[in-house]
């Protein structure tokens, strides 16, 4: 039959070693050896890389919330924008940002999640256009933003597309530039699926469509949220592209999504006071980042707790 | 301001864009605009003087700010598509040169200065500069702003005598010119130079030199520009409004606002104001455009 | 009985079971969703080709009137000096200095962190943990920028004084920006890769003795490699694309050196301040922003063919 | 009760020792079937994982409203010939099947078949539990729902009941199913294939986890499913066939000259009851009575 | 070969319909025992899941170079039991063991205990097979590698061969082991424990995915190894418990009073001969002999 000839002869030698070894282990207390030592060096290491996290992150936070201190108030979120900088505040540019970013995440989640489904799904990967697709999203994440600008200018405000110096483009100009960040996470999550579900589910009669969308994708949500929070967290704060797709420094009134009047967006804000002389709106930059941070997390805790109701271990 | 201001009911959206130098003082004129004209929308972009041409050539924007004058190429664009302009200067500026407080040089000939900053000698410390009174010994650490901004090229031009002909093993700030306050705070031989705003900022941080344009030491000051001695380094700051958008009345009633207002708050932006005379050629000039835009003729 | 019942039910639904092997209806709505999500694929696709028609044409223009091998091997970068020299070298180094200083910060630390998150954090500490550094992607650049220059420059000139020279700017303090505004993006992905690793496989390798520090780092870092590498190719792609970090931290002067206490340009720098600066469109010296676009999407080309050969060959299949 | 019929004397003892294989690429088709409705044919069917065959020239007909149990050596490609008849294969890369594998006198492999359509008749419990990451009940619920079919809680809850679990879930039924032992597993995922009512059920060894009540009940099931439905078994428990099936096949690994390759061959296919007490192949009766190993 | 003698006639047939257990909170020690040396003594272990007790009440001691059984109907908590035994389900988060566990007297959940040391002694084969996304190499070489053995091939070799499992993939030890099949997979897993020389084995059903050959091959492997280390098995498989075990342990699942709850409990656990002859415990009598279900 299959089996090998079982000479015994084989296993005692093999046992002979065995009992030696086994003789000698005993106690069941930690061994002091290099491993011990590695393990705690080890730990040691991940707790000083998190640390070195949070403390960049901490002191970039303390730094700008003691630059701002004089100007953070409230009214920050409240006044529009003015160039008197005691009564400027950053609401038309707060709204700005928040449609922009809205624009964002309506586009580049469907766009990021299809076009990774369809790559880890539906491609076959043996075909050089899907291995073509695969690369340029790559490729595509290494792209400078500020060509994104250049392209947006060209083809989504002018060209093409011509729409305008609206707040549509701007996020469609983001929303290409962070595509990339969220077709990669979601792509890694989709692949992170077990087969084994995937089996399970076609074996019952689903179609690949039923599959992918009641078996993957709600097991993909995690890593497909990771991907969103890190998009949108870089399209908050991107400023090159937009100041070519026609976001402007100074308005005073609430932009509208596909209004043409002009709109103004944080970061191209708070990137312009930086660079004034006057201290005042140096502090009051400082105070922008606050208030964008505040943004920043309010808009991305719903992905936050998206992604820790739907964690699981296999 | 309230509704139903003095404006007569005008409305509509007007759109500036352009340099980030010029932006400020734009916008403090739009703001007070807006009060008395609620209903008209004004919005002020920072795209660049090049990324701002670019835009007003293709009828997108409505003025432009800048702060060089439009290149021959700008203009064919311009033509190429019916946009007729004229330029206005709203402001001036004093390009200040600073050094760290404790360099004991207070005056530098524009000869010196272009020893400096040459392209071929390559000076290493100050006590190469020739003529230099008092003498001093420090290692030359030069501060610039982007080489891609009309204050470099501005500069360049008055002191090099061709723009952009200037050593470039300097260290660039680009586009933040508090950097250069810094730097040459922190550098004992520093020397930089930047618009007069920021020199007027920080003040004490670092000195500003006098320049002798040929007619003795003069330093930068919102007098000595305006009676005209501080040369070479004195410079306007415009605006060019488009014909075609002065058709509309609340780009006429802005721009003449604008030329109305300026003075008073040119200071208010970190800005030289005009002398009478500037202002009255701005004036005329936008007559004329107001005549061409209202005979609605192009190119 | 219990399955009788059962058949009574399926009895009901399942007397007469289809016996056609076609499918019942054409399953257009299927046909359309894999339309449509190759539809998404394609947009990546339309917007390389937009990007790369968007380059070609003033590229081609700036190498009618600069000679390829001036561009690609000259070592003095002043395009837009009088006169003009465009060499392209010194700020390719410019990128892959601070590119290479942001890595050496972000790859250990990113993935380190990423361990912790996966392996070693508690589920409470790790639900805090992991937003909290992605809040670390969402700083505007802008603020990175200048806390490198302003707090960051000068406390790391007290510690490794060869890092910072005498003017604030400096290739390695901005590349320690970029790395930690890039850390998000390793540990993040990585987590989430490292997190998705079945569960058996950690319980295999307990069960044979194994350290907690030996399952994470030869089981279930080697599993999630695939996620793990395009995490690090997605910072990569991000730390090259960095513009305005760089710009106020590392300074605008082309510098062709490695040493990460020189002031250095970067490719991005370049195209970015002179793609906002007061430069006049459709000169020499604006087209040299789409020559040096080009070379970027080239080099970050193959930075990709090689990753993906990585990817491949390394990844480790479960079920 | 109709399983304790055909039951024979089986798996006595297993001696120690090894047959060597000789290569004998002989099949047999099962006997005494002329009545009875066909329901799979498969003819000489090769199945290859990247090149490599694992199993060879199989021909055999599985049989309307019977149990056809397929037994053999671990490695012999039992899993591999099951997944073949509802085209599970399709989803392994590299996996090809050549040769001609009817379904009710339909190519299962012709050009206008759908795979989805070919698994909503025959359903499929796998050899490694495989719950979904969900509830209890959502995993039970999972195939009625996809395909749409009406009285959900009632099919679950006879679903899970057909498979021995309701007891024990059913204060739990929104409880992680991957929370649940072993055994609750697969009969989980046995209930969840239950649940829309295929035409045939292929099952790869579906009791290897269960306790002997637990296979007792799943058998019965079985026996009883079978006078609406087919089923096909793969079970390497002697007994288990013996108890259930109607018709075994009994499949061989076989080496070539050099001892490289190996590739499973159908060595025997009849009545149960024939194969356990007289079977043609003396390989077949090594196997079954444990001689063989 | 030892693994023929105590086998006793057992699970004849199981007969369907359900008999509701009484609560009997009672539990025996192995009887017989008085020589031996004790191996584990499990004393009052109850282990909860999220607060609710998956098994209660647990005391048992195994002794040194036997094999120990335990059996009992799927979800009686067999697994884990025997989790608790070196500590693996420490990894569950929620999981709460109380009670006392000692291994040659020392306390296992002592608070010095370190339970990678624990582990390395005290090995385990999972109930699901789950090798490593490796080569097959790789996977049995993976606990000398970790432990920086010497003679790494000559193990993985040795310990391929116990598992049965060395001819089949001596000519593809470079293929990912999950290119294998469920039973392969299985023995390498055997193989992967069996490579570092543990001084105890844990197997949860190591046979469920094997045919007869395998599992003999894998019963006598037992039997030689009790010699020199421990076993304890989880098994549905009452004839293997006959065949390879020396004592064996039967747990039922107990409900309380509102059939809300349930949990395993221990019934009886005596010698296997007595247990499968002569139970003292009516319960055990029908489980063996397959009356109850
Ligand atoms: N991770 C878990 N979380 C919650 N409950 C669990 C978990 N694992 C097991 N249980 C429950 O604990 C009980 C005992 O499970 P266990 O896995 O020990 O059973 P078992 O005796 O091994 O059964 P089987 O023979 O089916 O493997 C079951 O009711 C099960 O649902
Ligand atoms: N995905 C795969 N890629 C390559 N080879 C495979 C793959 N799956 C199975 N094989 C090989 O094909 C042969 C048959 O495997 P199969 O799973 O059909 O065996 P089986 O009869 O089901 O065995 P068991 O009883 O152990 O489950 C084996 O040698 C196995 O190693
Ligand atoms: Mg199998
Ligand atoms: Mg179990």
């Amino acid at each position: 039959m299959t089996g090998p000839p079982e000479r015994p002869s084989t296993e005692r030698t093999r046992l002979a070693t065995a009992g030696a070894r086994a003789a000698t282990a005993g106690s069941l207390s930690r061994q002091p050896g290099g491993d011990v030592v590695k393990g705690n060096i080890f730990f040691a290491l991940l707790l000083l890389a998190i640390a070195v996290v949070l403390f960049g992150l901490a002191a970039i936070i303390v730094q700008a919330a003691i630059n701002g201190a004089p100007a953070l108030s409230f009214d920050l979120f409240t006044n529009p924008s003015s160039s008197l900088p005691e009564r400027a505040g950053f609401r038309t540019a707060l709204i700005g940002t928040l449609y922009l970013i809205l624009g964002v995440v309506l586009l580049v989640v469907p766009i990021g999640v299809g076009a990774a489904i369809y790559l880890e799904e539906y491609a076959d990967r043996t075909r050089w256009w899907n291995r073509l697709i695969e690369l340029n999203i790559q490729n595509l994440a290494g792209v400078p933003s500020i060509i994104f600008g250049i392209l947006g200018l060209a083809f989504i405000v002018r060209g093409p597309l011509d729409l305008g110096f609206i707040v549509a483009a701007g996020s469609l100009t983001l929303a290409l530039l962070v595509l990339p960040t969220v077709i990669l996470a979601a792509r890694e999550a989709i692949r992170a699926v077990p087969p084994s579900i995937r089996e399970g589910s076609l074996a019952l009669g689903a179609t690949q469509w039923q599959t992918i969308r009641r078996q993957v994708l709600p097991a993909s949500i995690p890593g497909i949220a990771t991907g969103v929070i890190l998009a949108v967290s870089r399209a908050i704060g991107e400023t090159a592209p937009l100041l070519l797709v026609g976001a402007t420094t100074f308005v005073t009134f609430n932009p509208t999504f596909l209004g043409d009047d002009g709109y103004s967006a944080l970061p191209v804000l708070i990137f312009n006071y930086a660079t004034r002389p006057q201290d005042e709106f140096q502090t009051l930059a400082s105070a922008g980042v606050i208030v964008m941070l505040v943004v920043l997390l309010a808009i991305n805790a719903f992905a936050v707790w998206l992604r820790n109701r739907y964690e699981r271990q296999w | 301001g309230s509704g139903g201001g003095s404006g007569g009911g005008l409305s509509g959206t007007i759109r500036i864009d352009g340099s980030s130098t010029v932006a400020p003082l734009s916008e403090l004129v739009a703001e007070l605009f807006q009060e008395e004209n609620p209903d008209v929308k004004v919005t002020v972009g920072t795209s660049g003087t090049g990324g701002g041409f670019e835009k007003f050539c293709a009828g997108e924007t409505d003025i432009s700010d800048a702060s060089r004058s439009i290149e021959p190429g700008e203009e064919e664009a311009c033509a190429d598509n019916g946009i007729t302009t004229s330029r206005l200067t709203v402001a001036n500026d004093a390009l200040t040169v600073v050094v760290n407080p404790e360099n004991p040089v207070s005056c530098m000939t524009v000869d010196q200065l272009n020893q400096v900053w040459d392209p071929q000698l390559k000076l290493g410390s100050w006590s190469e500069i020739k003529g230099l009174e008092p003498s001093f010994d420090a290692e030359l650490t030069l501060f610039g702003p982007g080489t891609d901004s009309g204050t470099f090229d501005y500069f360049t031009g008055a002191v090099n005598g061709e723009e952009g002909a200037q050593r470039s093993d300097y260290n660039n700030v680009g586009e933040d010119d508090n950097q250069t306050v810094t730097g040459v705070q922190g550098a004992d031989g520093g020397m930089g130079y930047f618009g007069f705003s920021y020199f007027e900022e920080n003040e004490g941080k670092v000195k500003a030199l006098e320049i002798d344009g040929g007619e003795g030491c003069v330093a930068p000051s919102a007098e000595t520009v305006r009676d005209g001695s501080y040369v070479p380094l004195r410079r306007g700051l415009f605006i060019y409004p488009s014909a075609e958008a002065l058709r509309r009345p609340e780009v006429q009633e802005f721009l003449q606002f604008y030329l109305y207002r300026v003075n008073d708050v040119a200071a208010q932006a970190g800005f030289i104001a005009l002398t009478g005379k500037q202002l009255r050629e701005a004036q005329s000039e936008l007559k004329t455009l107001l005549g061409s835009g209202g005979e609605g003729t192009a190119g | 009985m219990q399955a009788r019942d059962a058949i009574g039910a399926s009895g009901a639904i399942g007397t007469s079971p289809p016996r056609s092997l076609e499918a019942p209806s054409r399953r257009y709505g299927e046909k359309a969703i894999q339309g449509l999500l190759a539809l998404c694929a394609i947009v990546s696709v339309a917007t390389t080709t937009a990007i790369v028609v968007s380059l070609l044409i003033p590229t081609l223009s700036f190498f009618s009137e600069v000679p390829v091998g001036d561009f690609l091997f000259g070592t003095d970068w002043a395009p837009t000096f009088a006169p003009a020299s465009f060499g392209v070298l010194p700020v390719v180094v410019g990128t892959l200095s601070t590119t290479l200083w942001g890595m050496l910060v972000a790859v250990p630390v990113g993935l380190l962190s990423a361990i912790y998150l996966s392996e070693y954090a508690r589920p409470g500490v790790r639900r805090v943990v992991k937003p909290v550094i992605e809040v670390l992607a969402g700083i505007p650049t802008v603020a990175i920028g200048i806390f490198a220059l302003i707090a960051l420059s000068p406390a790391i000139g007290k510690v490794l004084p060869f890092m910072v020279k005498v003017p604030p700017f400096s290739a390695g303090v901005a590349g320690i920006a970029i790395g930690l505004m890039i850390v998000p993006i390793i540990a993040s992905i990585s987590d989430d890769a490292m997190r998705a690793v079945p569960g058996g496989l950690r319980e295999a390798a307990y069960a044979l003795g194994a350290t907690r520090m030996k399952v994470a780092t030869r089981v279930v870092f080697p599993a999630a490699i695939s996620g793990v590498v395009a995490s690090v190719v997605l910072a990569t792609s991000r730390a090259i694309g960095e513009t305005m970090v760089v710009l106020l931290a590392a300074g605008a002067s082309p510098n062709l050196s490695l040493d990460p206490g020189s002031s250095v340009q970067t490719m991005t720098a370049f195209i970015g301040t002179t793609a906002t600066g007061d430069i006049a469109t459709g000169t020499i010296t604006y087209d040299t922003i789409f020559a040096v676009g080009t070379l970027l999407f080239a080099m970050t080309l193959v930075m990709n063919v090689v990753a993906i050969r990585l990817v491949r060959r390394y990844r480790e299949v479960y079920e | 009760m109709a399983r304790h019929e055909n039951r024979p004397e089986t798996a006595r003892e297993a001696a120690a020792g090894r047959a060597s294989i000789a290569v004998r690429p002989e099949f047999r088709q099962g006997a005494n079937a002329g009545a009875k409705e066909k329901m799979f044919e498969i003819e000489n069917v090769t199945v290859s994982y990247d090149g490599q065959p694992a199993v060879k020239d199989i021909s055999l007909d599985i049989f309307k409203n019977e149990v056809t149990a397929l037994i053999g050596p671990s490695g012999c490609g039992k899993s591999t010939l099951i997944r073949c008849l509802n085209r599970m294969n399709d989803l392994i890369l590299g996996a090809e099947v050549s040769g001609r594998l009817l379904y009710h006198g339909q190519d299962l492999y012709g050009p206008k078949v759908d795979p989805v359509q070919v698994r909503k008749m025959i359903g499929m419990v796998f050899q490694k539990p495989n719950p979904f990451p969900k509830s209890i009940f959502d995993n039970a619920a999972f195939g009625p729902r996809v395909l749409r079919m009406k009285d959900i809680e009632e099919r679950v809850e006879k679903a899970l009941r057909c498979a021995v679990l309701w007891d024990e879930v059913k204060d739990r039924l929104d409880q992680n199913a991957y929370e649940m032992s072993g055994g609750q597993q697969q009969r989980l995922c046995i209930a969840r294939a239950l649940a829309v009512d295929p035409d045939v059920i292929l099952m790869d060894e579906p009791c290897s986890a269960l306790d002997p009540i637990a296979t007792g009940k799943i058998e019965d099931l079985m026996v009883t499913l079978k006078e609406e439905f087919s089923i096909v078994i793969v079970t390497h428990n002697m007994q288990q066939a013996a108890r259930v099936s109607d018709r075994t096949a009994f499949l061989m690994v076989e080496l070539d000259a050099t001892e490289r390759s190996r590739w499973g061959r159908l060595v025997e296919y009849d009545e149960t009851e024939k194969i356990f007490t007289n079977p043609a192949d003396s390989r077949t009766e090594d196997y079954v009575s444990g001689k063989v190993g």
